[in-house]
């Protein structure tokens, strides 16, 4: 058995609604009043593992991710991982960089704010790293406006790998793109993957991307996990009535 | 109804608060009221003794709500300079800058309606760009300097009216309403103008949304898109610029009474201000803060009555 | 013939050059077939969509050709001729069920707009065929979400109400502009069901748009595939699918990931 | 590629530039003494020696609208300034963390926006006195609570989408996130804001020392210059005519900026 990079044991998270009845609440030191959108959500991802976590929206995919990176305040449950800086992967390639900074400022920044690196190094690495994600180096000094979606998403990759990260997750990294396109970063992103061992937590409505990208599986649903196994497994003997649905909707089985 | 049920008793809250504020900051200021009213000439033991009937020694909350008690009752308290009751000194004064300021009013409604319609509707014309035109360079007169310009040209130019002179209510009528046509007028024009351009922007914008294709595509009119569909949208921003506009005219009146010579509130406020007559300054204060929370309050209400996203 | 569209070529000229975003664009259908027009974003399959609805009228625009729907051009006809086959001969649906519906009007009063526009029915009658076509459109409780606003309802639910919507004249042709893309996937296989069953059994032919091929392959028999204004291949869904034989038609199958014996897309 | 000319932008950079010279100029030269009182000129017309004529006690009139432009424009600005820098502390906090604080600030914020900027300002005039630095005092506070309303909502905005979310996993801190990131975000929106409170904070204080209360004799000031004028109306009209074009001069300049820029960044 491999050593698992992230654990997740028994979570449930929940929403607190943001109203003036629960801040007067809080005034007092009462609970507000909150909603369950995780319950008792348990898996793990081995080193070098690619995990896709597929349900529909609002089904608590994203709740999850936040829960992983810390975001969520209000969880119960454990959720151990062995890395120091897990990263992210937006599905969104317009929000997720800042539109008035410079594509080499925006790479640089986990550089900045995590390592003692100076202006030189931290250059030399950002450079490196658009060479990685297959773009020319005069990006660094371009705007996020002057990239086509595709680039953006490569960008996004990259700020995501600097630090060479122990766990990735990817939030629908694909869904917003164009088939053609969606092939290309998909193709990059699995064989980034596979030369640096990344542990990688893909989360996605589409199916078919999940099955080439992962190695395991998870189907959620209204905050549940109901089916977990590899790909193959779930694909071609599902034994969840959701998870039939889900391949019938799609035209698989 | 659970809705305007809390709108209704937010308003009550924070009208409380803000009269609360104001009597706290007229009541910091340095003056003794009973010094004010007796003159320097008193003796301490008098002055004690007023000080003591006007119940000025009590805490300050027990003082605030014996005031507000009695403002509620309509006694608002007695002028320094005036010896007579504020509430008679203002109660005439209300209906005047209340006239005027509903005349206005009316007049910016309709006429940015009107100019806000066409001017989207016949988007990039010439008589959309002359209108946007007079427009940008209305907004930009202050309301004395448009007051001082009609004064000049309809009064001293054309003889519609006399500049400086007033008609009193009970005297004739129509000459009152006359007579505060050309202040309303000098306090309405900016403010139409900026409604208009808001309301030309606003269903211009509203008019590239999704929802309008698709009322095409089910065969409207452009003027039943226009009129079933986008307008209604397009005045939410409008609606609440109108209630701030309603607000601010009687801020407005009160240049403009000054330069018509009208003998409204806002006169009575500034004269009140240079002697220092705090009483009728507070109370003015409270009646326009008044004033301001519940078109605010009656705002949000009309803004549920036309959306039902609101909740 | 219902629809037969020659040579329609739409061209933009906000800039000193001319950019022609649909070149030569042909397309015929009979009543009751469903055509499906696939290509990525830009490729100009909205554009023609939208023209053939005579929804594009830019002035910064030029269009060519001819777009003969039961006789009448929709490129060059008046607002007027438009209007009547507007709502009524043809009903058209989009992408963006969460935008589509004026947020301010109760959903009974938006299904019903095409019949107090082109027929005189009482109101007694609208509202009968609303709920009718509500009910059709297979909307739990008709009756309540005749009374409620689109803000009460999920991007799914709202899709069925612009469907209803658009049926409710019982039109011949319906476009529908990419109408599942921002709905999950089981919503997605329950809205094409609902257009197949009304092509069936109404007998209306349907105009698809969209960029998911496998959608495209569920519920159309006839496919073209458009890229950069150009429609580079067209014909049977089986033909297309099978032996692709442009080259942009065999790299956009290529893009979609395959899963081993379940056969492709 | 075809320009379109933005007329918006062009018009209001001449006007505001030519204004800004002519504030300049008045710091270090005036025609005349703008206080000096010369009986034998008492509402003189117009001339070659007094270009706008002078006022009832001789005074040169375009000596004293170039000394209001300059007083008019320094209340503006410090009154926007004051505005600006609490409007963006209060708004980038309360939108950025939210919660009870936010809750309470925004209500006192709400209703302090919904009084007449003007009337604020009475009050405290009322209070404080009259004066150059009592009005920027007094319509800068007035002014706060708009700004905090927009910076808040841009916050507000901000906070939710990805790129903050990347710069939080990326290891900055929140001060770092709100002003390193955030706020190069919300440059366009406070820019136009700061151009039209610029021009409310003229129209205000030309307002006030209209009412008197505002900038206090002798210093010139165009609101005081033209409440003087409205007694001579009928004989000399020019005399409130030219501060008050000055007035329109100054807003106009702005308003038209405010407009091309945002023509600008829309297209």
């Amino acid at each position: 058995m491999q050593e698992n990079v992230l654990e997740v044991r028994h979570v449930n998270g929940f929403y607190k609604e943001q109203s003036v009845q629960n801040g007067i609440r809080r005034l007092f030191g009462r609970e507000g009043q909150r909603v369950q959108v995780l319950h008792d959500i348990s898996f793990f991802i081995g080193k070098g593992e690619v995990v896709g976590l597929v349900g529909e929206s609002g089904c608590g995919k994203t709740t999850l991710s936040k829960a992983i990176l810390g975001f969520l305040k209000d969880r119960e449950g454990e959720i151990c991982h062995q890395t120091k800086h897990p990263q992210m992967v937006f599905q969104d390639p317009y929000s997720a960089l800042n539109p008035v900074k410079k594509i080499g400022w925006i790479m640089e920044e986990p550089l900045k704010n995590y390592t003692k690196l100076d202006r030189q190094a931290r250059r030399e690495k950002v450079l490196e790293m658009l060479q990685n994600v297959g773009l020319e180096a005069d990006m660094a000094d371009r705007y996020p406006r002057q990239l086509s979606g595709g680039q953006r998403q490569r960008v996004n990759i990259g700020t995501a790998l600097m630090l060479e990260p122990g766990l990735l997750i990817a939030d629908e990294p694909v869904s917003a793109l164009d088939v053609t396109i969606q092939a290309q970063i998909m193709e990059l992103f699995q064989e980034l993957q596979q030369k640096l061992q990344l542990s990688v937590l893909f989360i996605s409505h589409d199916l078919r991307v999940v099955y080439q990208m992962c190695d395991r599986v998870l189907i959620m649903k209204e905050g549940r996990i109901v089916e977990e196994g590899t790909v193959e497994e779930v694909y071609r003997h599902p034994k969840h009535e959701y998870t039939k649905l889900l391949l019938a909707s799609a035209g698989i089985s | 109804m659970k809705y305007a049920v809390r709108k209704v008793l937010t308003m009550g809250v924070t009208i409380l608060v803000v009269s609360f504020l104001v009597f706290l900051a007229f009541h910091i200021i340095p003056g003794d009221p009973a010094l004010a009213k007796l003159g320097t000439q008193a003796t301490p033991e008098q002055l004690e003794q007023l000080r003591e009937e006007m119940g000025l020694n009590d805490p300050l909350p027990v003082r605030f709500v014996r005031w507000l008690v009695a403002f509620v009752q309509g006694d608002m308290g007695t002028s320094y300079s005036y010896q007579m009751s504020v509430t008679q000194m203002i109660g005439e004064k209300i209906p005047i800058t209340l006239t005027m300021g509903m005349m206005a009013f009316g007049m910016m409604v309709g006429l940015s309606v009107v100019l806000g319609i066409y001017t989207a509707k016949h988007n990039g014309g010439v008589i959309d760009r002359v209108i946007c035109v007079l427009n940008q360079l209305l907004m930009a007169v202050p309301p004395f300097f448009s007051g001082i310009l009609i004064s000049w040209g309809l009064g001293l130019m054309l003889h519609l009216f006399v500049p400086g002179s007033y008609v009193s209510y009970t005297k004739d009528r129509g000459g009152f309403f006359y007579y505060l046509l050309f202040p309303a007028a000098a306090i309405a024009l900016p403010k139409c103008a900026m409604a208009a351009k808001l309301l030309r922007s606003s269903l211009i914008e509203e008019l590239k949304k999704d929802y309008i294709r698709t009322a095409f595509s089910r065969g409207n009119t452009v003027n039943g898109v226009l009129y079933a569909h986008a307008l209604k949208n397009a005045l939410m921003p409008v609606i609440t610029f109108w209630g701030m506009a309603l607000a601010d005219m009687l801020a407005g009146s009160i240049i403009v009474e000054q330069v018509f010579g009208i003998p409204g509130m806002g006169r009575i406020l500034l004269t009140s201000i240079s002697h220092r007559d705090y009483p009728v300054v507070q109370a003015i204060i409270v009646l326009i803060a008044v004033w301001v929370i519940v078109i605010n309050t009656l705002v949000d209400l009309i803004y549920k009555l036309v959306d039902p996203r609101i909740s | 013939m219902l629809l037969e569209v020659k040579n329609l070529q739409i061209a933009f000229h906000d800039h000193s050059l001319p950019e022609t975003v649909v070149h030569d664009f042909n397309l015929t259908m009979e009543a009751g077939e469903i055509v499906g027009i696939v290509g990525e974003s830009g490729s100009g399959k909205s554009m023609s969509a939208m023209a053939i609805a005579g929804l594009l009228s830019r002035h910064d625009m030029t269009k060519e050709g001819k777009c003969l729907f039961q006789g009448v051009d929709t490129l060059r006809c008046s607002r007027q001729e438009l209007r009547k086959l507007q709502g009524n001969e043809m009903g058209i649906i989009f992408q963006e069920p969460m935008t589509s519906l004026n947020p301010l009007k109760k959903i009974g009063w938006q299904v019903e707009e095409s019949l107090r526009l082109h027929t005189d029915l009482g109101k007694t009658e609208r509202k009968e065929r609303a709920l009718q076509a509500l009910a059709e459109a297979e909307l739990p409780n008709p009756e309540r979400v005749y009374s409620l606003y689109p803000h009460n309802l999920s991007g799914g639910m709202r899709q069925r109400v612009m469907i209803a919507a658009a049926m409710i004249a019982r039109p011949k042709l319906l476009i529908a502009d990419e109408p599942t893309t921002s709905l999950d996937v089981t919503i997605q296989a329950q809205i094409v069901k609902l257009l197949q069953k009304f092509s069936r059994e109404k007998g209306m032919a349907v105009l698809f748009i969209s960029h998911d091929l496998s959608l495209v392959r569920q519920l159309c028999g006839r496919v073209l595939v458009m890229q950069k204004g150009y429609v580079v291949e067209q014909g049977d869904m089986e033909t297309v699918f099978e032996h692709p034989v442009h080259p942009y038609t065999q790299k956009l199958l290529a893009a979609i990931p395959k899963i081993p014996g379940q056969g492709g897309v | 590629m075809k320009k379109k000319y933005n007329y918006n932008l062009m018009t209001g950079g001449i006007l505001t530039v030519t204004m800004l010279l002519l504030i300049l100029i008045s710091v270090f030269y005036v025609p005349y003494d703008p206080d000096k009182m010369d009986s034998t000129a008492k509402l003189a017309k117009a001339s070659f020696h007094h270009i706008m004529g002078c006022d009832q006690f001789g005074r040169d009139i375009f000596s004293r609208v170039m000394k209001g432009c300059g007083n008019t424009f320094f209340v503006a600005a410090g009154t926007v300034w004051m505005g600006t820098v609490f409007g963006i502390l209060i708004g980038s906090f309360t939108g950025y963390y939210g919660g009870i604080l936010d809750e309470v600030l925004m209500r006192i914020n709400d209703t302090i926006f919904a009084f007449p900027s003007i009337l604020l300002a009475l009050v405290f005039v009322s209070l404080l006195g009259g004066g150059k630095y009592q009005i920027i005092l007094a319509l800068g506070i007035a002014f706060i609570p708009s700004f905090a309303r927009i910076v808040r909502s841009e916050f507000i905005r901000c906070r939710e989408l990805d790129y903050v979310k990347s710069a939080r996993l990326s290891g900055a801190g929140s001060l770092r996130i709100m002003f390193v990131h955030i706020l190069p975000n919300t440059r366009n929106v406070l820019f136009s804001a700061i151009l039209i409170g610029f021009n409310n904070a003229v129209l205000a204080e030309s307002g006030m020392s209209f009412l008197g209360i505002g900038v206090q004799p002798p210093e010139a000031s165009l609101g005081r210059m033209m409440s003087e004028a409205q007694t001579y109306l009928l004989t000399r009209p020019s005399m409130a005519l030219f501060p008050g074009l000055m007035i329109l001069w100054m807003v106009l300049g702005f308003a038209l900026l405010g407009e091309g820029i945002s023509e600008r960044q829309a297209g």
